[in-house]
């Protein structure tokens, strides 16, 4: 059952130091900036943090390493322009980096929430990325065998939800929302608004509510500070 | 610690809606259900309005109303049974892959089933007699059967001929593994799993009775 | 490239004797008459046919088995109350059957049209449908390896789309159709409407045109009989 | 049948700007591309609004459109480089499993990548120069490699210190194995594949210049 919260501090209670957490947003569209500043705020350390990039400029998940509460990142583009507080930690020794390409980072966490044990998988084939992996030829076709991707938390930013936890989102901010999701054991998401059950296309909506523990509703910086 | 089973003697077994009543009355708040085709859609009726629970249809959507009457009925929207039903506030359609994938993934909280045969393990045959000429049909009986995260069986305890349809193997071809946590029938609730059944309640019959008519490892649950 | 065709007989045209032929629905919600029907007309013979159900009544899918041109079916539930005609030919020993649980046919069709090569399953372990299928335990649970579903053609009904072949379908009637699309070589849809490139909400379409070959438009019967 | 060089000796290499018009020449009207992040990105500028072709962005949309200017710019809408772009009539969005099982699962019809390094049987080098305090990141380029029905690299033949990125085996680490079908440079067009590399065509250098330059086995292309 979806509950609805009135902080982001109260939608983040209760995360455990060590847990796996699930960051959305591919660079910062989709990144659920303000339930990050809440986990800082909440205090858990020792994290594994899962997410397509490690970090832009100085907030959102930076800040979270910059803390130096992140034990171990878990994604598929760490080096950006402005990812000089992952770089620097990293050049340090004092975080590890697992690099999975994109799709695969997508669909093993599809996989922990479909249900899927294991998946044989065309990508990185004959590359550094597989190695010491499980081959096999299909149908004339080598593949790699992945496995899921389940984690204990999601942190997920979407545009609007109801009160039963449906979700839609804002564009390409959509991105790996709809996936962390469903391979989270609590799934916590930020919204801009939420309305009441009926408030939404059913037709349209991405995440079913069965996917979303907490709602807390974030209303838009642009529009709080203009 | 004492277990004592809560021996309803003074009335006679439980109709099928009781059963039904009796499933919807352990199904907690705001949980996310399945009813299988057939007698389990009775659970319905007795899931109240404000219970917040959300049934899910395979077929791709939570959020599924009651059997559509009258202008209500649309071709397109159906349950799992092809029957036409309605859509509640706050619904949402998914296509095939992604009901499945809810399911299998363990997102439901219950889902409730019929059964031909229910072993105390937990083992689970309701789609298959396993007569010669019978056409085989599974649908979504054993995606639920491993998916949810309690399986509830609902039947009557003995077949038309009297025999046990709780056993210690069943005889028809399976649909899941160890995979049934509880057994609503008409003379007792049973809970499933690696240790044999435990009977939490009978009707109209006492467990030392139940436990006659039965060839199964009992002992009375908690 | 997704074409725009003024008939379904044009929209069929080229099925090849010996094809699989996906097709939609769920019982009669979303099944794609009107392309069986054109199905039927253009000759195509000796298929396979993926569907749920193997035929209601005696139109749509049941039309085409009483044509004698259906070699097997694949489907997870043919027995029906109105499923007379696939019944006969099956007691007839004139059609072959494949049951398949109803979350591998909709998973194996995903895994062929997102490139995976075989999948390990939660679904039929210890079950008649498992037999002689490899299975491996993984993190104590057994799993059964499913392998993908690919089909020639896809046959889907859909609700509206754009030129571009983007789809919207309505209600439970969208069932296999999203799935069904990704996994075929060619996608037939019929529809009720066809807009201008623009006319679908961008954040709403189900199926992007990229899934899409041809859309012949089909004017709603209850419409077109009142 | 006589198999003939397109020799273009009469004017220089190709500039970036003329790859990228050389490349989105050969793009089939109506088709479904993705250009990678970098260089690639250039080919937009010469698919004429006619064409037809429909570009996609591995965080998950189709129909996406120029680079936005002023008010167009959306922090939600980017490319895959975190570029604000805009959206084009017909557009879709999707989740980033969508995303890539669209394109892992052969649905794109080009992709166009840069490289450091390409092989004669088409073993790609893009993501990583192996240099020990690189930091290495990915992205989507080991997923496009492999999944799009043509892959098509785009990038200068020699390095800044003049040895050549078309090579017999690539000493960087791979993105995809065999990958590539088609490799397109300033001083020549390469056809790539299990036979080794073809030239179709050159730019500032005649054929056998370029044999010369190289180390790898050459043959004239078709």
């Amino acid at each position: 059952m979806t509950t609805v919260h009135d902080s982001v501090d109260e939608a983040v209670a209760g995360i455990e130091d060590g847990s796996t957490v699930l960051v959305g947003g591919f660079g910062m569209a989709g990144m659920p900036v303000d339930l990050i500043d809440a986990l800082i705020r909440q205090g858990a350390t020792d994290l594994t943090v899962v997410s397509n990039n490690a970090g832009n400029g100085d907030t959102g998940l930076a800040a979270l390493l910059a803390e130096g509460r992140v034990r171990k990142m878990v994604c598929s583009f760490p080096r950006q322009a402005d990812s000089w507080v992952f770089d620097g930690l990293y050049r340090a020794g004092r975080i590890e980096l697992e690099v999975v390409p994109q799709g695969n980072l997508a669909e093993r966490m599809r996989a922990a929430g479909a249900g899927i044990g294991a998946f044989f998988c065309p990508t990185g084939v004959g590359t550094p990325l597989a190695e010491g992996k499980e081959t096999r030829e299909i149908d004339g076709r080598t593949y790699v065998l992945e496995y899921p991707l389940r984690a204990d938390v999601a942190l997920v930013k979407a545009h609007v939800a109801d009160r039963m936890g449906n979700l839609v989102y804002r564009k390409t901010a959509r991105n790996f929302g709809p996936v962390m999701a469903t391979a989270a054991t609590t799934t916590i998401v930020q919204v801009q608004q939420v309305v009441e059950p009926g408030g939404l296309d059913p037709e349209a909506v991405v995440t079913p509510g069965i996917y979303v523990d907490r709602v807390a509703v974030v209303p838009d910086r642009s529009g709080a500070t203009s | 610690m004492t277990v004592t089973v809560r021996e309803h003697t003074d009335r006679g077994p439980l109709s099928r809606d009781e059963i039904a009543a009796r499933i919807a009355r352990d199904i907690p708040r705001g949980a996310y259900v399945n009813l299988g085709i057939g007698q389990p859609t009775l659970v319905a009726d007795h899931l109240g309005p404000d219970s917040g629970i959300v049934l899910h249809t395979e077929n791709g959507m939570l959020g599924m109303g009651p059997v559509a009457v009258g202008d209500q009925v649309d071709p397109d929207l159906t349950n799992a049974g092809k029957i036409p039903v309605v859509e509640l506030p706050g619904a949402a359609y998914f296509h095939h892959a992604d009901s499945f994938a809810m399911m299998r993934g363990g997102h439901l909280d219950v889902c409730v089933l019929g059964a031909f045969q229910v072993s105390a393990g937990g083992d689970l045959a309701n789609w298959h007699t396993g007569a010669p000429d019978a056409i085989p049909a599974v649908g979504g009986a054993m995606d639920l059967a491993i998916g949810a995260k309690q399986v509830v069986v609902m039947m009557t305890l003995l077949a038309k001929d009297g025999t046990p349809k709780l056993v210690r193997d069943c005889t028809y071809p399976l649909t899941g593994v160890g995979c049934v946590d509880r057994l609503y029938t008409d003379l007792a609730v049973f809970e499933l799993g690696p240790g044999g059944a435990a009977v939490t309640e009978t009707f109209g019959i006492s467990y030392d009775e139940l436990a006659a008519r039965l060839d199964v490892p009992l002992r009375p649950g908690a």
